[in-house]
């Protein structure tokens, strides 16, 4: 009921405030792992952005339908054919250290220093031509090609804002002011106690008046999962971002009275759970096995029980909450004759496959669990590997697995979020992330190509569809769940989730009712 | 006289389980004042029972079972324990057997005198400490000053049984009750603290219980004397009455155990040497690893000599002259610094350890401790056939020379299938004699082979060795703190101190006309000497 | 010999024995899969290789091992415990930040342990075979057998999100800004449950070892020549038992320093501690190899730091040494 | 051997020990006799608590698993690696502590300085940078248990040695001859067995609780059902469903309280003294 509530009034509450606010107060967020820096520039995780999200802006941000809208640039027009994106800048914008923030220093950041350590932007910025900046508060983007995505890219963890008169002609890495991050967004950095908590402080000269509401922030490092739990229950934090807690609290916390959670706030990132098969060796290899692992698996159980109900199946590649979604494509229920006859063509001999289930917590390891019996269940073979983060990474990256949990973000574009783990271009011993699975499709490839920079949003979506289509009958990978995060909050706390990004889009809007 | 302590049907009773129900029966004595009473007896026969049920101190599960004891108008078994408290270490003192374990460790001498003020809440603490340095005194102890600022481990035995002394007396008791308190000590100590006791009661003019089971000390100290056996008093009278003619046959018995001072005079043995130690030395270093500075004890400096085959030679000391560490470094089990051990003209020291292992059944030993010196996991059998099978010898006839031995030291041939602790101390040791002659060595080395056993015990296990040393021609290398039992065993002796052979010669010569200043002390040291030279 | 040539000695050995320390964790380390870069790949969500390449080139992890081997080592002997690239910040500094919590964590459950078990063990001991003796036994039994983190989710739970006595986790009330006596009382609230749970187990130790060390010493002669002084039994215990008898336990005590500080990397992770436990657990799993290999060294360090001081408590008791 | 067992069983504790131990082993031995099905199977809707429903006595785990299935096959899974572990501790302290102690001199000295060195590096650290290192298995985690719990044997048995090589029946045996491994093997060894068996017994049950507290960071073997994995599993449900971390948490405290027992029952029957030596 609550949630259903909040959330109309959020969409209410996005681009004008519906009511008064009530300006003051602290919020006791939990941040989970402790950040290793908050160097947004350099570190793109979701606790460095869960909590520099508050430090650093972008040109733009995106509402939970991802439409574009104002941030740092006031306005903005894209040229007809796609090939020129003018930004017009708020001005009287200053960095946390008081120097005015301007065109130059967008144009360093993109050009110079994101280019140099942002891996995900930089595939975007190989459509980009030049970055110039006629005045103190226009920059202008101009493109080799079009390029569909590219409006999507304006967001705080993909494109923040650095300041140019501390990073320029500096060793970005080692640069001491990492360790005191200068932004333009509504808070400042106050205290870092390292293994304890973040201390941020109301940024009283932010641009827009009145805002920020909050006088100060603390971003609370408590290891434990279920200590977090406690932690909110006993009023010690007042904010569980998605994910936070294990599944199992969700449901008990959300149950507790004068606190609401919220599914919004994931929309940009749309986590969409996956498994990689091995598309080069073993079963895996085998198109009817992959299929054979389809059919197998419960995934409305593990949805169920294992996420409580949240989320909601994956059919496709594409995430149903991103645009260029389609359900015209094969749909694999469970069916263990099916999985069992597959096998039979496959000519599976009983070798075992070994599973890798994501060290992100209990969660993911009873989901391998469930995975394991269902594929005892047809006649799979399976063991799970014992890895912790450093060894998954390790794992995927040198191709040294059969099934391999994860989970990949759509930052709101099958050309951003979804292309880079199907192109056979993307395949690269050695760095996780990109196409491990190894699936190799010329056709595919070109399709993608010709998607990313068709003109029209029609032409994009015939072509997704396409693809989805020939995707979902090759399964490269077994896609699981598109996985909702839920932001477990007290009733108190109004406007929190804003964006499409949520809570890592900063608390520029939210405030305390008194 | 008027006794301070009478005690009438004394009966202690023991835990269930044990050997006997009652520790002490029916016993009934006086103890007078201004004398001392000897209660003498062999281990069991209850005498110490008796001292700690007077003092209050019996182990659990232990307790009076009836009888009263008198003193002071009052019967101390009946008193509650708060005020038998108030008696301990005010009317009647105690001291004991092992000085070495009496004394707290972790607490100043000092200190532990005081704290019997402090106990019986007498004086301010300075004049404690007074009190306390005129008692160090008393009790002769060197450097009061020092003394009470020492800790225990700082102190000799001698020292200590001293400091005891000095606790004991510090509230001059009634009743002083010592429970063999120099029976851990070296002969000439034993001498002094006797003397020491002695004055002191005179002193004192207080009664004292004096718990032994050495009729020498008897006859040195003892006014009347009772003789316990099995939890009863056999026998009780003056100390002349007792030593001279003793009306119990179990008297008798212990007093003929008591090797006597008559030296007998063998005649010189003129057999080429089995062994010949040559210029034997040993020095112990005690390296503190990192930090504690290395201490350095000689403990065989330059000996030599030798034992003609049939001999058998009796090396006498007190404790640290290097006695025992000369028999283990002729067997190697002390690896001497330089010097020979020849053994028919072959140098044991030269020996590698692959040759020494063949050549060491010639040398074998007989231990003091009759408790550590058997393997408590192995059959008797095995302890005797061991080693002539690991020699090479056929296993069934190790064996059934294994029984023939267990006949010979007079236990049945049974006993091969038992267990060492099936077994008492006496017949351990005449084990460890089989187990020595099973390897039929050229050589045996008796390191204090009867000192840990009880006197008739002592006497039935010397006879058994000189007639086995008769019989087999053995030679024998007798180590001994018992000048008594070296003069009954051996042709000849030698005399050790501070890892120096003072003397060696015929026995007769060393006992009658000693040479060197050191034996002379010694043989005077001996307690009830006078008496036992009137008694033979 | 003097207490001053004691320690200079044990310093002396645990100079080496850290050296050891530091070289067969390097490798260990080195051993595991995975390496910093990857881990921060895999975070960022996207990597390329140039993205992996920069962060090793940072890391210096393009060396060969025994360059880095060398580096580290050299690094050591001069107290440069090297730079976490993970966390931004020289390693030694790092470290200082969350040794004093550790510190406080261990060294009160040290003390409390030790403490309360001698206490306890001497009562049990003090009514061998009664019910007192029997209580005080099994309840050290039960704590002994108990996993450590089992009692500390249960402390949680009872006294902290039940009776909402003690905080569940953290070390101070984050950004109240107490002050003296305040501050000192809110610290107290948020060590005690860790300090329990973490001393609970030793102490149980304590416990057992103290009683069965009091009974022996109670059977020896000088205790009996003590009462033989006519001492009342109260200052026999006190004066005479409890030094002799504390001997083996505080030897002990030494030995478990090891297991204490061990202990510390679970107590901190469910309560939150920000100490080098935790820092050493997450290092780990983030392949920060020069904060762990830091960690190691510190925590050694520790262990030996208990053994001189448990050291120095025996020779303040036995003047033999 | 007929006294031991009566000195043994005089001690009511030690009975009281080995029943429970005696109970975990037959269930843990007849495992798949109670139950056919692997204790992973998904048998019932999730989070049932005991007795509530028929045939699962103990309820069902977050996945809907039978706790009392898991419980019966994670005794296989503890004292396996209790046991297994134990005996390659003692497979390494004894030999290295009756060296040191018998020969002495250097040898002693490299000995002693080695498990000083391993008793310096907090043990339970070490173990996870071991298991973490050679990831989660059950032979990994086995082996780095019994990696960080040698150290007391060795110093247990040297102390023993030390003290028993210079007894006069061990001189005796010199004197026969006999030659040093004999020696050591024949008549040192055997006397120093009862401390260390007593030893061995406590291990076995701090071995378990090791295996449980990795488990409970996450370094267990997530392939197989163990009572540490059970408790990890559950910690994260602890406030909604205390029991599924409760239940194994009980077994595992008994048969660890059981271990202790019988070791102390073995301690009065075998040797009063251990109490002073070692750990």
């Amino acid at each position: 009921m609550k949630n259903l509530f909040t959330a109309s009034l959020l969409s209410l509450g996005l681009a004008f405030p519906a009511m008064a606010q009530d300006a003051g107060g602290r919020l006791d967020i939990v941040v989970q792992p402790e950040p290793p820096s908050l160097m947004l520039g350099l570190v793109q995780n979701g606790p460095t952005q869960l909590v520099a999200g508050d430090i650093y802006e972008s040109l733009l941000r995106y509402d939970t339908d991802l439409n574009p809208q104002p941030s740092l640039a006031k306005s903005w027009e894209i040229s007809d054919d796609g090939m020129t994106y003018t930004f017009n800048l708020h001005e009287g914008v200053t960095w946390h250290d008081g120097e005015p923030f301007t065109s130059e220093d967008v144009v360093f950041s993109v050009d110079t220093f994101l280019r140099e350590t942002h891996a995900r932007l930089r595939v975007s910025l190989q459509h980009v031509d030049t970055i110039t900046a006629p005045d103190d508060h226009t920059v202008v983007f101009k493109m080799k090609n079009p390029f569909g995505p590219f409006i999507g890219v304006f967001e705080a963890g993909t494109m923040p804002m650095v300041p140019k008169h501390i990073y320029e002609g500096t060793d970005f890495a080692n640069n001491p002011a990492n360790n005191t991050p200068i932004g333009t967004g509504p808070f400042k950095f106050k205290e870092w106690q390292k293994g304890s908590y973040i201390h941020l402080v109301k940024n009283e000269d932010y641009y827009l008046d009145g805002q920020p509401y909050l006088d100060e922030v603390y971003y609370r490092v408590i290891p434990d999962a279920a200590s977090r739990a406690v932690a909110f229950e006993n009023g010690e934090v007042d904010v569980l971002p998605g994910g936070s807690v294990e599944n199992w609290d969700v449901k008990r916390l959300t149950e507790m009275d004068n606190v609401c959670s919220t599914g919004k706030g994931w929309e940009y990132f749309a986590p969409h759970a996956m498994a990689w098969m091995n598309n080069r060796e073993g079963p895996t290899a085998n198109k009817n096995f992959r299929k054979a692992v389809m059919y197998a698996m419960d995934r409305e159980f593990v949805r169920d029980v294992i996420w409580n109900g949240f989320g909601k199946v994956a059919t496709s590649p594409v995430s149903s909450k991103t645009n260029f979604y389609t359900d015209d494509t094969i749909m694999y229920d469970q069916d263990v004759e099916k999985a069992k006859e597959l096998l039979a063509e496959a000519g599976y001999d009983g070798e075992p496959v070994r599973i890798l289930p994501l060290p992100y917590g209990e969660t993911w390891q009873r989901w391998a669990e469930a995975m394991k019996q269902n594929l005892k269940e047809v006649g799979i073979n399976s063991e799970v590997v014992a890895t912790d983060v450093a060894g998954w990474n390790q794992k995927q990256a040198e191709w040294d697995f059969d099934i391999a949990f994860t989970y990949l973000y759509q930052y709101g574009d099958p050309a951003l979020g979804v292309a880079r783990s199907y192109l056979s271009s993307n395949i690269a011993k050695g760095s996780p992330w990109n196409n491990v699975a190894g699936y190799a499709n010329e056709e595919v490839d070109a399709m993608f190509a010709e998607a990313a920079v068709a003109p029209t949003t029609e032409a994009r979506q015939e072509i997704y569809t396409e693809i989805q289509k020939q995707l979902v009958d090759d399964v490269p990978v077994a896609w699981l769940l598109e996985i909702e995060f839920p932001t477990i909050y007290r009733c108190d706390v109004q406007d929190l989730v804003t964006t499409a990004i949520g809570v890592n889009d900063g608390l520029r809007d939210a405030w305390i009712k008194q | 006289m008027e006794p301070v302590l009478s005690i009438r049907d004394m009966a202690i009773s023991l835990p269930p389980g044990a050997d006997r129900d009652f520790a002490v029966q029916d016993i009934s004595f006086d103890l007078n004042a201004g004398e001392i009473l000897c209660v003498v007896g062999e281990s069991g026969s209850g005498k110490s029972m008796t001292a700690n049920a007077l003092m209050g101190l019996l182990p659990d599960q232990v307790e009076v079972a009836r009888g009263t004891a008198h003193f002071e108008g009052r019967d101390i078994m009946a008193l509650p324990e708060s005020e038998r408290r108030k008696l301990r270490g005010d009317r009647i003192g105690m001291i004991f057997q092992e000085p070495m374990t009496a004394l707290n460790p972790l607490m100043r001498i000092g200190d532990q005198i005081t704290e019997v003020f402090e106990a019986h809440n007498r004086h301010s603490p300075s004049e404690r400490r007074e009190k306390a340095l005129a008692l160090i005194r008393e009790v002769g102890l060197p450097d009061p000053d020092k003394i009470i600022r020492a800790y225990p481990f700082q102190l000799s035995g001698g020292q200590r049984q001293r400091a005891i002394i000095a606790m004991a007396l510090a509230l001059d008791p009634a009743i002083l009750i010592a429970d063999e308190p120099t029976t851990a000590l070296d002969v000439t100590t034993q001498a002094q603290i006797l003397d020491l006791i002695k004055t002191i009661q005179q002193r004192h003019g207080m009664a004292v219980m004096f718990i032994t089971h050495d009729f020498g000390v008897v006859a040195e100290i003892a006014d009347r004397v009772i003789v316990m056996r099995y939890g009863e008093i056999v026998e009780h009278g003056t100390a002349s009455e007792v030593l001279e003619n003793p009306q119990h046959a179990y008297t008798r018995a212990l007093l003929k155990a008591i090797p006597t001072d008559s030296v007998p005079t063998p005649d010189p043995v003129t057999a080429p040497p089995v062994l010949e130690v040559r210029n034997l030395r040993k020095t112990f270093v005690t390296s503190g690893g990192f930090f504690r500075p290395t201490r350095s004890v000689t403990a065989i400096d330059g000996v030599s000599f030798s034992i003609a085959r049939g001999e058998v030679l009796g090396i006498v000391g007190e404790s640290g002259s290097g006695k025992s560490t000369v028999g283990r470094a002729i067997v190697r089990l002390v690896e001497a610094d330089s010097g020979e051990v020849i053994l028919d003209g072959q140098d044991m020291n030269a020996l590698s350890a692959s040759e020494l292992r063949s050549a060491r059944r010639r040398v074998q030993m007989i231990f003091q401790d009759p408790y550590a010196s058997l393997n408590p996991r192995k059959k008797i059998l095995h302890a005797l056939s061991e080693g002539p099978i690991v020699q090479g010898v056929a296993k069934d006839r190790a064996h059934a020379r294994a029984r023939e031995l267990l006949e010979i030291v007079e236990l049945d041939a049974g006993a091969a299938e038992r267990y060492p602790h099936e077994f008492s101390g006496g017949q351990r040791q005449r084990i460890g004699i089989a187990r020595a002659l099973a390897m039929d060595p050229d050589l045996i080395i008796a390191d204090e082979a009867v000192s840990a056993l009880d006197v008739s015990i002592q006497a039935q296990v010397l006879n058994l060795l000189r007639d086995l040393q008769k019989r087999l021609n053995l030679s024998l290398m007798f180590i001994t703190h018992d000048m008594r039992v070296a003069a009954q065993l051996c042709d000849r002796v030698a005399v050790m101190q501070h890892g120096k052979l003072v003397e060696i010669g015929p026995v007769a010569e060393v006992f009658l006309s000693p040479k060197a200043d050191y034996t002379r002390s010694l043989l005077a040291a001996v307690p009830g000497t006078d008496w036992l030279e009137g008694a033979a | 010999m003097t207490l001053a040539a004691a320690i200079f000695g044990r310093a002396a050995k645990a100079v080496t024995t850290l050296l050891l320390i530091v070289i067969l964790n390097f490798f260990l380390i080195h051993a595991a899969p995975g390496d910093p870069a990857m881990v921060m790949a895999g975070e960022a969500g996207a990597a390329d290789e140039q993205f992996i390449q920069q962060l090793r080139e940072q890391f210096g992890l393009d060396q060969p091992l025994y360059v880095q081997f060398w580096n580290y080592v050299s690094g050591v002997v001069q107290l440069d415990l090297g730079y976490s690239y993970r966390q931004q910040m020289p390693v030694l500094d790092l470290i200082l930040d969350r040794l004093p919590a550790t510190l406080l964590l261990t060294m009160t459950a040290f003390g409390m342990s030790l403490l309360l078990g001698i206490v306890f063990g001497m009562a049990a001991a003090a009514r061998q075979g009664k019910w007192g003796d029997t209580a005080i036994t099994s309840m050290a039994l039960l704590f002994y057998a108990t996993p450590l983190f089992w009692v500390a989710l249960m402390a949680v739970v009872l006294f902290s999100v039940k009776l909402g006595w003690f905080p569940a986790f953290g070390y101070e009330s984050v950004g109240a800004e107490f002050t003296g006596l305040d501050m000192v009382l809110d610290r107290l609230k948020h060590l005690f449950l860790p300090a329990l749970t973490l001393g609970l187990f030793f102490m149980a130790i304590y416990v057992r070892m103290t009683r069965s060390s009091v009974l022996e010493v109670s059977q020896m002669d000088f205790v009996k020549t003590a009462r033989a002084k006519g001492l009342a039994e109260g200052t026999i215990r006190r004066r005479h038992i409890l030094r002799n008898a504390l001997l083996p336990v505080v030897t002990l005590a030494g030995l478990q320093a090891g297991q204490l500080v061990g202990g510390a990397v679970l107590t901190e992770t469910v309560f939150a501690w920000p100490g080098i436990g935790r820092l050493m657990f997450e290092s780990l799993t983030a392949r920060d190899y020069n904060t762990l290999l830091g960690v190691f060294l510190v925590s050694a360090a520790m262990v030996i730091a208990f053994n001189i001081i448990t050291d120095i408590v025996y020779r303040l008791i036995d003047p033999r040494i | 051997m007929i006294d031991f067992l009566k000195r043994f069983s005089r001690n009511r504790g030690a009975l009281i020990g080995a029943l429970i131990l005696i109970t975990v082993v037959l269930l843990a031995v007849f495992a798949p006799l109670i139950y056919p099905d692997s204790p992973w199977k998904m048998v019932q809707r999730p989070f049932l608590p005991p007795f509530s429903t028929e045939g699962l006595p103990l309820g069902t785990d977050t996945l809907g698993r039978d706790v009392a299935a898991g419980l019966v096959y994670g005794a296989r899974v503890s004292l396996i690696v209790g046991l297994v572990s134990t005996l390659v501790a003692l497979l390494i302290g004894v030999p290295l502590g009756a060296f040191a102690g018998f020969y002495g001199g250097l040898i002693d000295d490299g000995a002693m300085r080695f498990t000083e060195f391993f008793q310096t590096i907090p043990n339970f650290a070490l173990a996870i940078v071991l298991v973490a290192i050679l990831e989660p298995t059950l032979p990994t985690i086995t082996l780095a248990i019994a990696i960080v719990s040698w150290p007391p044997v060795a110093r247990l048995v040297r102390a023993e040695v030390l003290s028993l090589r210079k007894r006069e029946f061990v001189e005796a045996a010199r004197l026969a001859g006999l030659s040093n491994t004999r020696i050591l093997f024949g008549h040192v060894l055997p006397n120093a067995m009862s401390p260390i068996i007593v030893m061995a017994s406590l291990m076995v049950a701090t071995a378990i609780l090791l295996e449980s507290s990795l488990s409970f960071l996450g370094l267990g073997d997530p392939n197989i059902m163990s009572w540490g994995y059970m408790i990890g599993a559950a910690r994260t449900v602890i406030r909604s469903a205390w029991w599924l971390s409760f239940i194994p948490g009980v077994a595992i405290l008994l048969t660890v309280l059981a271990l202790n027992l019988i070791g102390e029952g073995l301690n009065d029957a075998l040797n009063p003294r251990l109490a002073r030596k070692g750990r």
